[in-house]
């Protein structure tokens, strides 16, 4: 199976649900699909194409969450990566809820307003998956339906509930950390 | 003039040549391992700082028993090294039986760590103690069996001073093949009640001080620390004169003694440098199976006179 | 039941977590494990997004102190890819030799502590006196025995100077005797092979299903080595080859690692020769906005660097995952219906990056502690006495 | 200086705490038993079970995980004990000093007696250290 023909079956098979096709250079490829279809697409890739699960990316984009699978295709030397986008409610209307802006919500709802977007796990698929998806579900707030043992795994145990250390409006809770070096 | 024995022979000169035994063992594991090795005073200096730490007790401990067992160890073992030196010096002054209450003795220092890791609460602590526990029923029958064969030679007498004269005339009883076999056997079964590895599974001693020990600290370990180096001392001691024909000024020079006891922390050490740690059901198989028979056919081998 | 203290002390001077590894057992089979990670979390990533690309490769460094090299390797990669930046030639060679260099260190690391759990002390110490001549070498070619400091996103901070060349290389040839000496006393010996053979076996389709990756993926049979599958620096411009085995069980683990330091050894050698004069620094100076991935083979397989950047010094976002990140849920396979005295070596087959398979505490079916680490380290080395015996060895 | 002072400073029996370090500090310190610097000439042992030690080597930048677990072992250990920070991380948390899991340093947590710096510090530069902390202890016996 040459590159070209991995890409065009990928193409054909999941011709809907593509969002975005960025086909960076000969080692990269970007595709943006809906969320509703990642479990489809990541079986496809895992189980037809015999791709490895190489790890998945969480991240705070402004507007939206947003995550990437990475699979690689060791035999053609090719790193494709899944992305999914779980946009965050953009209430233009209450003021409350400012999207981006500097927040002003308590510390302890974390996220803005405590906005923990779902999706699909692919722990039930294959078992890489189970870690990295309790490490962002922890680190970034984001719920995987159907995850085996969805338990804390990095975090310490009086670590605040919804308080996401890697999203962007994070900010320091604990008032007995010093950060100076005090010299 | 008994008390003059126990006090100087029985604690200071053995502790003493328990301390050397230790620093010789300490030195040739890590001689073995390209490493320099500890200064030459470092056992003594180890127990000065212990008896200087502060002594905790953890809350789950039977407080009495927990300071009870290191003492029973040590007065035994000072006990034992009295016997043996009076019988060394003066084959004379020995009484009826007190081979068997020297073997009596030599098995309380094991009970006192069984009693201390009992007593301590901690469940590793019980754990490494119930080990020990093992470790004894699986070396005593081979050991007593081994030292009847001393017994047979020196024509059926329990006393230590008959054995040691019976030794100075028809020689030492290791030259003969049951007494050789005899002495093999006794060896093992030193290695295993001084907890020297292969057999250290219940206290292993030098990295891991788990076991029963794992809750001691400061004198109440220092206490066991000394028992265990002078049972270094004692146990190969006890060995010489059993089957080497002991360390008197008359056999030849004093020098002699020492060269034999050497010998025989030397050989401890080597077993315990070339081989791996021995798992306690293992242990038992081994100690029941080939070290038993080997004793019963010195036993036998010395019966028939050989 | 008695309160249960956390068993801290260690057996072995090891980097050691509370509770790493907790075996629920019945009688002598392990039946199920918990693993729970996270002593040693740091928040990495948080920090590298208030860093710039410069700094951050200094924190990426000191993600873990064995193999000290790969995190910035696959970090600069991945910088280099966001902005599609060729680094010069020089620089690819010494990146390949600082790797090949770590990768030995790392793997003389773990096969004296191998030695160690298996009860050879004397493998321990003889493994980590070869170390030591290893490390000299980093230190002639980088200033420090680990934590290098030596790769920047665009090339390489420090050049190799023409006069070490010929020192390093008698250095190294000096190692190749007794490395022979340590193979043969590890692969050879009977007990060894009886003690490692069919233990803590990842079969292929776990291998895949776990997406295993490194010798611990490549020990069942499945032949994944980024630098054979998407070479990088100057490793297609050397002769070397993949170690893969089939039965995937401890003494493959074992073997892979010994033979794979030949096969640095070769790498080195041959870089170290054929250095090409130049740059060594392709002097980056804009970071275009866009993602980039970079992947370095590390020792303990294949670690993976998501670098996105919005145009200015700063990632927005830094994903970083370490290769024993994919490896250490295989133990759910491999370790479960293993005898307990086997567990130990089990769990250091795989290598994990902050060794402390010592920190495990078993418990029985009532919860109740029943060994902590250093009993679990004697019953391995015991099960090797039990060998060696039946061998007649 | 009393007895057993001296006895204490030529018998220190190290034990190695880490607190979520990145294990560079721990392996220098497993470098200073390997046959080149053999800390056994000092009279140095490893102290397996916490009760034994003497000198508390700790490691890391103490992060939240082992901070409660740090406290609880210095109750532990027998006084007089003394606490050697080793590594960069274990002085001031190093590079970490704003991560959010590594909120206070680790002399915050329990009192510190040396600080042997460097990342990671050379296994010379630790027995350095450790000769510095027994030359402290005989001047504060003075």
């Amino acid at each position: 199976m040459t590159r070209e023909d991995v890409l065009k079956d990928f193409k054909g098979k999941f011709a809907g649900d593509i969002l975005e096709f960025t086909d960076k250079s000969p080692q990269r490829v970007y595709v943006e699909i809906k969320p509703g279809s990642i479990k489809k697409a990541a079986l496809f890739l895992f189980k037809d194409l015999g791709a490895r699960f190489n790890i998945a990316t969480g991240l705070d984009a402004r507007r939206h969450l947003e995550i990437l699978y990475h699979f690689t295709l060791e035999d053609i030397n090719l790193l494709l990566s899944l992305r999914v986008k779980l946009p965050k409610p953009f209430k233009t209307s209450s003021p409350a809820a400012t999207g981006g802006g500097p927040m002003d919500s308590p510390p302890t709802t974390g996220g803005n307003d405590g906005f923990v977007p779902e999706i699909d796990s692919l722990a039930p698929l294959f078992e890489a998956a189970n870690w990295v998806e309790r490490e962002i579900h922890e680190l970034l707030g984001i719920n995987f339906r159907g995850h085996p043992d969805m338990r804390k795994l990095l975090l310490s145990d009086d670590w605040p509930e919804g308080v996401y250390p890697l999203r962007r409006d994070y900010k320091e809770w604990d008032p007995k950390a010093i950060r100076d070096r005090g010299v | 003039m008994n008390l003059f024995y126990l006090v100087v022979y029985g604690f200071f000169l053995t502790a003493a040549l328990g301390l050397f035994a230790s620093w010789v063992d300490r030195k040739v594991t890590a001689r073995v391992q390209y490493r320099v090795g500890p200064p030459l005073l470092q056992p003594l200096i180890d127990l000065v700082k212990l008896l200087g730490k502060e002594n905790l007790v953890p809350a789950g401990a039977s407080r009495a028993i927990f300071f009870a067992a290191p003492v029973a160890g040590l007065a035994s073992v000072i006990l034992v090294s009295t016997f043996l030196w009076l019988n060394n010096f003066d084959p004379s002054r020995t009484f009826g039986g007190d081979l068997i209450v020297v073997l009596y003795l030599l098995a309380i220092p094991s009970i006192s760590i069984m009693m201390g890791g009992f007593a301590s609460g901690n469940p590793y602590a019980s754990l490494g103690a119930s080990r020990e526990m093992k470790a004894i029923l699986s070396y005593e029958l081979p050991f007593i069996l081994a030292v009847l064969v001393p017994v047979i030679k020196a024509s059926h007498s329990l006393r230590l001073g008959e054995i040691v004269q019976a030794q100075m005339q028809r020689g030492a009883v290791a030259a003969s093949p049951s007494g050789l076999l005899a002495l093999a056997v006794a060896i093992l079964c030193v290695q295993a009640k001084l907890g020297l590895v292969p057999f250290d599974m219940a206290e292993a001693e030098s990295e891991i001080v788990s076991g029963p020990l794992v809750e001691y600290s400061g004198p109440a370990l220092a206490l066991y620390r000394l028992t265990k180096n002078m049972l270094l001392f004692v146990l190969p001691f006890f060995l010489i004169i059993l089957f080497l024909g002991g360390v008197q000024r008359g056999s030849g020079p004093v020098f002699f003694g020492v060269l034999k006891l050497i010998g025989l922390v030397a050989v401890l050490t080597v077993i315990r440098n070339t081989n791996p740690r021995v798992r306690i059901d293992q242990a038992v198989r081994f100690f029941w199976g080939p070290v038993t028979a080997g004793a019963i056919l010195a036993v036998a081998l010395a019966l028939f006179g050989k | 039941m008695p309160r249960t203290i956390v068993p801290i002390g260690p057996y072995h001077p090891l980097q050691e977590e509370p509770e790493f590894f907790s075996l629920t057992v019945e009688g002598e089979k392990v039946v199920a494990i918990d693993v729970h990670v996270g002593y040693n979390h740091r928040g990495i990533e948080k920090l590298s997004e208030a860093k710039t690309f410069d700094q951050s490769t200094f924190v990426v460094e000191r993600i873990c102190g064995i193999c000290s090299t790969s995190h910035p390797f696959a970090f600069c990669q991945a910088v280099e890819d966001v902005g599609g930046v060729e680094v010069p030639e020089r620089a690819k060679y010494i990146r390949t030799i600082i790797g090949e260099g770590e990768r030995i260190h790392s793997h003389l690391l773990w096969l004296g502590l191998a030695g160690h759990f298996l009860g050879y002390n004397t493998v321990f110490m003889w493994a980590w006196k070869l170390r030591e001549e290893i490390l000299d070498v980093m230190e002639i070619l980088s200033g420090n025995r680990n934590n290098y400091g030596m790769f920047r996103p665009g090339g390489v901070r420090r050049d190799i100077k023409p006069e070490d060349i010929p020192v390093v290389l008698k250095k190294i040839d000096s190692i190749v005797p007794t490395l022979d000496m340590l193979r043969k006393a590890v692969m050879d010996d009977p007990v060894l092979q009886a003690r490692t053979k069919g233990i803590g076996i990842l079969s292929k389709e776990e291998a895949l299903q776990y997406s295993a990756v490194g010798p611990t993926a490549r020990a069942s049979g499945v032949a994944r080595d980024v630098r054979k599958d998407s070479p990088y620096a100057a490793y297609d411009q050397v002769a070397w080859d993949m170690i893969v085995t089939q039965n995937g069980d401890v003494f493959d683990k074992l073997v892979i690692r010994v033979l794979e330091m030949y096969e640095s050894v070769k790498i080195l050698k041959h870089c170290l020769t054929r250095l090409p004069p130049g740059e060594i620094d392709a002097k980056l100076k804009i970071i275009p906005p866009g993602e980039g991935i970079g992947t370095h083979e590390a020792p303990r397989g294949e670690t993976f660097h998501y670098v996105r950047s919005d145009g200015t010094n700063r990632p927005v976002r830094h994903k970083v995952r370490a290769p024993t990140f994919m490896n250490l849920p295989t133990y759910k396979s491999t370790i479960v219906g293993e005898t307990l005295s086997d567990a130990t070596i089990i769990l250091a087959a795989i290598d994990p990056c902050y060794c402390c398979t010592e920190r495990l505490a078993v418990r029985n079916t009532q919860g109740t502690k029943l060994f902590n680490g250093e009993d679990l380290v004697r019953l391995s080395q015991e099960k090797t006495e039990r060998l060696r015996k039946d061998m007649g060895a | 200086m009393s007895v057993k002072l001296t006895a204490l400073l030529k018998s220190p029996w190290v034990f190695h705490l880490s607190t979520g370090s990145c294990n560079n500090c721990d392996i220098e310190i497993l470098d200073c038993l390997t046959p080149r610097f053999d800390i056994e000439r000092f009279g140095m042992l490893l102290a397996g079970s916490i009760r034994h030690a003497d000198v508390l080597l700790v490691t890391g930048s103490a992060n939240r995980k082992s901070m409660e677990r740090v406290k609880r072992l210095y109750e532990q250990v027998p006084k007089p004990c003394l606490v050697v920070a080793i590594g960069e991380c274990a002085l001031s948390r190093g590079m970490f000093i704003n991560s959010y899991n590594c909120p206070v340093p680790v002399d915050k947590i329990i009192p510190v007696d040396v600080y042997i710096p460097g990342c990671p510090p050379r296994p010379e530069a630790i027995i350095a250290g450790i000769v510095k902390l027994i030359g402290k202890v005989k001047a504060q016996a003075q």
